[in-house]
């Protein structure tokens, strides 16, 4: 593993000058365009950082006669071979193209400047590339008839156990990690202030008009399974209703369509009803699975709808297009309709159709506030500071791009690389 | 007898949650040969997860048959519908077709399966005109400002639209390609840090409810 | 009850049967007016047109007959582009209720184009776990599917040559109408594996993908009808979706007027309401 | 008659029945709705069975072998014992396995695809050196169909 976390000084020389440096390349180009290319110069040849194994990194350093007419040719061959005349071509391309800049990488695993050449030599046609095994590389520069070599270097390819690349990634997860883990346990030690969101008054209200009309409350935990958020929310949400339900002894109905989330909500309800003392009047099949496809589990579910009239539907999780055709059905047969959803593109549909809707994130924060529990507060808490982190970065980067944008320095751009996605 | 049925399967959740989430960063061919594996089993796991809903299918509607409550011949209806599809799904070895020809599994995909999700699905677009009907009103000016997002939108996405209003095209585009991408961007960020922080609190055992139970 | 709100409460059943006409009527009696082509759609035909010859293009029908008025021409357009291009065809599906459909559509427009099953395309099927397929064909693309629909070994499809997974892949493009779809494919799939991708849904989802659209994570958007039928008339081959197009006019019209309707009612009560109560 | 023939009349029929209940709910509806549940759900079945239980399993331990896919079957298999109460337990297991895999998956991926990746995209120069004139507003934020280009990189393939 080769890491080279030197910011190279030539990178912090302004735009300008890489400009300057390109139109000097061009003017040297076409007038000396008859005179004789030179070999490459400063080749490197190492083992590629950060990958899988298989593959050799060449860079090597531009020249003033980087033109389209002049190519570039790497060679590979047996590592005891030392005619590169004799090599394997693996690649040719135009001496301006294939630079450091072009490839993917974070400016920390760098080793050289972005303006040098940079070519992979991976298994291809001709050539395997194994690991642990020495190859012998040299780069050749053509134009015409003339072909001039680069010295021959020897590497050996083998894999890696880290992705410097994605460091980046890793202290964004482990920091996010660590810190909604502290803000559960400040909120374990301190009351946290949670705004009220309108649409939880009305869960209470509409299972005291159930009770009141001796109807069933209707409750779906949406379409994905329990991988999601959002469904892991409807379940910490079908607890606080069961128990709720439990206590008012109304009819709770919920039908699945994720098995493994059925197998769950049994269990969820079923401790629900056992914290509100009612454990004799929990019935097993009060969560039931319908079927895994989309449709034909809304044309059930809409027939219950119609057919037991229940006086609260409850949509929570994620849905796709059957969420109108739940609503408005539910909508004909006069019930309050509550839904919490993440899935933006069917927002639009809930809030025309449903007496309240809680939207995006509102559905997690509506588990937090219902259960009042400081690992749900806690969790809340954190994730406001992400956005927060969020919001500020993107601020910040905005600005700094666009004094970028308007110096030309090079230096703005470093630092919004650490937000960037790279591999 | 605690260990066995509490802590065994979240160290299980823990462990199989930081593999998977060290292994995005390790490129060495042992994480990917692991990262190959694990997700096959998963393919597999998946498939058994069904049996779990079917056998809740099957006991719910065996209960409706045998108490002959209200509409139990609807769920003889619903064992003859899978009964009868399973009998030719196996008998067809699960092809709708071979070489070309159409399997008797196939005839119940093409004539029964097809049209039944494809008029469910339809039935939206009724709901639809109804739903906008009878709530897309201006009663506040918020919801006028949707109101008029809405119809722009609408006109820019059909050809009728924009022969009438040759603007709506643009205007629409312009909807959908700033206003509607930053705003969907915050809400995917917000809930994709949401999502990070389940992931988290699930590996390390903080959410449980996964496990069913409650707190215990 | 006054006219308004009398209105207001009208039987939705009545809105149903203008929606019915308006669907039915375009279809009897077509048009045919000119569509504009998008940014989001010409993303996708660019750079399947600058595909060379004989790549391979995976195309995955992440959808079932529920999504087909909209999604199935999307495919077919995509599908005969590809065919017409001399791309290597892969065709498969994440969804189960979608495999037989999508066997049906793939052999249709290959014999209709002319090629050869294994050697010019090949249809996969459905596998299990959703995003677990998609970095399983990631990793190993044998491994994820070891046969195709027929059961016949996938290592020995021509088709197949020089294709160990994902990275293999020129251009893959998800017609999703959920979940898993064009999502899941960027997360699951190009993230890690790095192959060019563009996205295909239903108009309603559309909108939501336009963060991945605008950032580049996605080249191209085909949504819904509309997207379907400009694909058509980029490829010059009007079909379904370009036929449908009408019959969205006019039922996107009727919306509208229904909409503009039910406000100038409302707005008259709530005027009538107000000088009520100033009377009062 | 003709399968074809005999299968159009059925999809007819079926629609129609469908369609039925935009006019209210019936007993056509109701029939309907429990055919479409117990086709889809056989379906589903057959093709579990075909692509699990056959191409993934059996013909691959057969074939080639692989007897390390009896584990995920045996993890499989634990999520049945939620029907015996006394061992309904031991499904926890197997729960915990596809939870924790599947977080653990999520994790870095989300960052990646959907934080810093909409993080990078949105982090662009309000304004840029454009041409001899100097500064400019770029308008790149507020474009249609994003015409602006980014200043680091190009916008994306698609502006």
């Amino acid at each position: 593993m080769r890491v080279n976390r030197q910011v190279s000084t030539i990178r912090r020389s302004t735009g300008r000058t890489f400009w300057t440096l390109i139109c000097s390349a061009w003017l040297c180009s076409s007038v000396f365009a008859q005179s004789s290319v030179m070999p490459p110069q400063d080749v490197r040849v190492f083992d590629t950082p950060s990958d899988e194994g298989g593959s050799l990194t060449v860079q090597w350093a531009p020249s003033s006669w980087d033109v389209p007419d002049v190519r570039y040719q790497v060679l590979v061959g047996d590592a005891a071979a030392t005619d590169p005349a004799s090599f394997t071509i693996i690649a040719e391309f135009p001496g301006n193209s294939k630079y450091v800049k072009d490839a993917k990488t974070a400016w920390w695993t760098r080793n050289v400047d972005k303006t040098w050449h940079q070519v992979l030599v991976r298994s291809g046609k001709g050539v395997e590339v194994k690991d642990g095994t020495p190859y012998a590389v040299a780069v050749t520069a053509v134009q015409g008839d003339q072909r001039v070599f680069s010295p021959v270097l020897v590497a050996t390819p083998s894999p890696d156990w880290f992705n410097w690349n994605q460091l980046n990634n890793l202290v964004i997860a482990v920091s996010f990690g660590g810190l909604v883990f502290y803000t559960i346990s400040h909120a374990k030690r301190n009351e946290i202030f949670l705004r009220r969101i309108p649409g939880l008054d009305a869960v209470d209200e509409a299972i005291g008009r159930a009770t009141e009309l001796g109807k069933p409350i209707l409750y779906l935990t949406g379409a994905h399974d329990l991988h999601d958020p959002s469904t892991i929310a409807a379940a910490v949400i079908l607890g606080k209703v069961a128990k709720r339900a439990a206590l008012y002894e109304t009819e709770l109905i919920v039908p699945h369509r994720e098995p493994i989330t059925m197998a769950v909500c049994q269990e969820i309800t079923k401790q629900a009803y056992l914290e509100a003392g009612k454990p004799d009047l929990f019935k097993e099949d009060a969560n039931f699975f319908i079927t895994a496809d989309q449709f034909s589990y809304t044309a059930a579910v809409d027939g219950i709808m119609l057919r037991k009239k229940p006086a609260a539907n409850f949509f929570m999780g994620a849905y796709f297009a059957e969420s109108l055709l739940l609503t408005e059905t539910g909508a004909s047969t006069g019930a309050i309709q509550i839904a919490g959803t993440d899935s933006d593109h069917q927002l639009p549909f809930f809030v025309t159709t449903c007496d309240y809707t809680l939207i995006g994130e509102e559905l997690y924060a509506a588990s937090a506030y219902l259960s009042k529990e400081p690992v749900q507060i806690g969790t809340l808490r954190g994730q406001d500071i992400g956005k927060a982190v969020v919001l500020s970065t993107i601020a910040m980067g905005v600005a700094l791009a666009t004094f970028g944008a308007i110096t030309g320095a090079q230096w703005p751009q470093i630092i919004l690389d650490l937000f960037r996605d790279l591999k | 007898m605690i260990f066995l049925r509490r802590q065994l399967p979240l160290l299980i959740t823990l462990i199989t949650g930081l593999l998977f989430a060290a292994q995005y960063y390790v490129p060495h061919p042992a994480s990917e040969q692991m990262l190959t594996s694990a997700t096959k089993w998963l393919q597999i796991i998946g498939g058994f997860a069904l049996i779990l809903g079917v056998t809740s299918l099957f006991h719910q509607h065996a209960v409706k048959i045998r108490r002959q409550e209200a509409g139990w011949g609807y769920s003889l209806v619903l064992y003859a519908g899978m009964i009868g599809t399973i009998a030719v799904g196996l008998w067809a070895n699960g092809k709708e077709s071979v070489d070309g020809a159409m399997t008797a599994f196939g005839w119940v995909y093409n004539y029964m399966m097809v049209p039944l999700q494809g008029t469910m699905f339809a039935i939206l677009a009724f709901f639809i005109a109804s739903a906008a009907y009878r709530s897309f009103r201006a009663k506040s000016r918020e919801a006028a400002v949707l109101l008029v997002a809405a119809m722009i939108v609408m006109m820019g996405r059909v050809p009728l639209g924009e022969y009438l209003i040759p603007l709506s095209g643009d205007v629409s585009s312009w909807i959908l390609n700033v206003l509607n991408a930053s705003v969907r961007r915050a809400i995917l960020i917000g809930v994709s840090l949401g999502a990070v922080a389940l992931s988290f609190k699930i590996i390390f055992g903080v959410e449980r409810s996964y496990l069913g139970g409650g707190k215990e | 009850m006054s006219l308004a709100e009398r209105m207001l409460k009208i039987d939705r059943r009545i809105i149903f049967l203008v929606i019915g006409l308006c669907t039915l009527l375009p279809l009897l009696y077509p048009v045919g007016l000119p569509i504009r082509i998008s940014s989001e759609v010409r993303g996708v035909y660019d750079h399947m047109e600058s595909l060379p010859e004989r790549s391979v293009f995976l195309l995955s029908i992440d959808f079932d007959p529920a999504s087909k008025p909209e999604l199935h021409p999307q495919a077919i357009a995509l599908l005969r582009h590809a065919f017409r291009k001399d791309l290597r065809v892969i065709a498969m599906t994440l969804w189960v209720s979608g495999t037989g459909m999508a066997e049906q559509l793939v052999t249709q427009v290959a014999k209709e184009m002319g090629k050869e099953y294994g050697k010019d395309y090949a249809f996969l099927g459905w596998s299990p776990g959703g995003q677990a397929v998609i970095i399983n064909m990631g990793q190993d693309l044998y491994s994820a599917f070891p046969s195709d629909y027929g059961g016949k070994p996938t290592k020995d499809l021509p088709v197949l040559d020089g294709v160990r997974n994902l990275k293999d892949v020129a251009y893959m493009v998800s017609l999703g109408a959920g979940r898993p779809g064009v999502e899941e494919w960027y997360v699951f799939g190009k993230d890690k594996y790095k192959f060019e991708l563009g996205g295909g849904c239903t108009g309603v989802m559309a909108p939501g993908l336009y963060p991945l659209l605008r950032s580049g994570q996605i080249n191209g958007l085909i949504g819904g009808l509309r997207g379907a039928a400009e694909y058509e008339s980029l490829i010059g081959q009007k079909g379904k979706a370009v036929a449908g197009m009408d019959a969205q006019s006019a039922t996107h019209l009727a919306i509208i007027v229904l909409v503009i309707i039910c406000n100038v009612f409302y707005l008259s009560l709530q005027r009538a309401a107000r000088t009520q109560r100033q009377i009062g | 008659m003709d399968a074809t023939i005999l299968g159009a009349w059925v999809a007819t029929g079926l629609t129609l029945l469908i369609f039925s209940f935009l006019y209210k709910d019936n007993p056509l509806f109701k029939l309907a709705e429990h055919l479409y549940v117990g086709v889809s759900v056989g379906y589903t079945i057959v093709k579990a069975y075909d692509t699990v239980i056959v191409h993934l399993v059996i013909k691959p331990i057969i074939e080639n072998g692989e007897f390390a896919l009896l584990i995920p079957v045996a993890i499989g298999m634990l999520m049945l014992t939620r029907y015996v109460p006394k061992a309904a337990w031991m499904s926890r297991y197997a729960f915990a396995f596809i939870v924790g895999m599947g977080a653990g998956l999520a994790i870095p991926r989300t960052i990646s695809s959907f934080i810093l990746k909409q993080i990078e995209d949105t982090v662009r120069p309000v304004l840029s050196l454009a041409g001899p004139d100097g500064v400019t507003f770029s308008m790149n934020r507020l474009s249609i169909a994003g015409l602006g280009k980014g200043w680091h990189e190009p916008a994306s393939s698609f502006s």
